[in-house]
């Protein structure tokens, strides 16, 4: 009570949102990309093998990276657009 | 004054006709200080895979991220060469073998700065933009692609 | 069996119409080998001239010459890259500003082959086909064009 | 008489066709393709100025080449398709 909350939205997409078995997770308490990464490969063992990077509020990230509050991060697995 | 530029919908559900792209090359006839079009066209490729032939590509796309993206290689490659008009188009949903999934569309006074910038962009709309395609084959099995 | 090439004629009596540019994208869409299509299309230019506006250009070839040298021209560009299609079309009269004069497409498996073949394509037409454009201004004085 | 004919024809293309003010002309005798330019140029002194190229039974020539009996010569002005 009175502790600010960290709340984030993950979007999932391709084969990560195909063996998540949903394209939207809301997740709370992370702070940093390599965190969650931690916290999925755990919970979800299944995606380890999966190739993806991850984008911050719409932008693509590399190595650890902060999760503002509120933040929309996305797991993307390669483009195979065009 | 400058034209200002946003961000506009690239992405038509479907495949993208050959009519729209005859409407889209019609537009232009009144810009008459245009001397070279170039369009790149993606078709959907009837490939063997594993389990069978491939019947249709399913897109899907993070679209605000995709969108974004795409208003910011417009404006890089509109800084880089001296282009009239530029125009991309992506299919989201089914596009069948042979239908059209992706129209990209340059147009510049001579024919360098169209060429060139055409042949950008379809590289970089295949690297940087958020989408997947998955292929479906025959026997319902699905297979996501991935570029290069 | 090796597919015979005869020579066929690339010439078309005034402008280009989307339409028939559209029938063309439309007439590959049974091909499901081909993955890309690179399209190059001439436009007239509403260009400045001593003595006014350019209103229209009128082409004129050396019909047999042109023919054999583009069917040369094929012949050397299917052996240096692996296209599926490649079709060649150039008008001869007269062609008004904003309307189509040259249209080159290839098509190929892989994209890069159709992007780099069609380029190399309108390069090779604009210096080895025997072909003039006469640009017809306002006050009816004509000029002779000169590539490059 | 008894002699062969040299006949051979020249066809005119864009500017050099204007100024010849026909688009063939048929001559004969002229060995030779630097021979056939001193003729026009005798004949015609308004193309002296015109950058041309010649072909000789539809091939592009450089430098001296000769004429072949019924040869279809060309007077080709700098290209300007597409």
């Amino acid at each position: 009570m009175g502790s600010v909350e960290h709340k984030f939205k993950v979007l999932a997409f391709g084969m990560i949102a195909e063996k998540l078995k949903t394209s939207e997770l809301e997740l709370e308490g992370i702070p940093s990309t390599e965190v969650l990464k931690g916290y999925l490969f755990q919970q979800y063992p299944e995606i380890k093998d999966t190739k993806f990077s991850i984008s911050v509020n719409r932008k693509q990230v590399k190595g650890d990276s902060p999760i503002p509050n509120e933040a929309e991060v996305a797991l993307l697995p390669p483009f195979s657009g065009g | 004054m400058e034209k200002q530029r946003k961000p506009k919908n690239i992405f038509v559900e479907g495949p993208i006709s050959p009519e729209k792209i005859a409407q889209s090359i019609a537009n232009h006839s009144s810009k008459t200080d245009i001397g070279g079009h170039s369009i790149f066209l993606g078709q959907v490729r009837a490939d063997e895979k594993e389990g069978g032939k491939v019947r249709a590509i399913a897109y899907s796309a993070y679209e605000e991220m995709a969108l974004e993206k795409a208003f910011e290689i417009r404006e890089e490659i509109f800084a880089k060469y001296p282009l009239t008009c530029m125009h991309i188009y992506h299919s989201l949903g089914e596009v069948k073998v042979g239908e059209i999934c992706l129209f990209v569309f340059t147009s510049s006074k001579h024919r360098k700065a169209a060429i060139e910038s055409c042949e950008e962009l379809v590289e970089r709309i295949k690297k940087e933009l958020p989408v997947w395609g998955q292929e479906l084959v025959d026997n319902e099995k699905a297979v996501w692609k991935e570029n290069q």
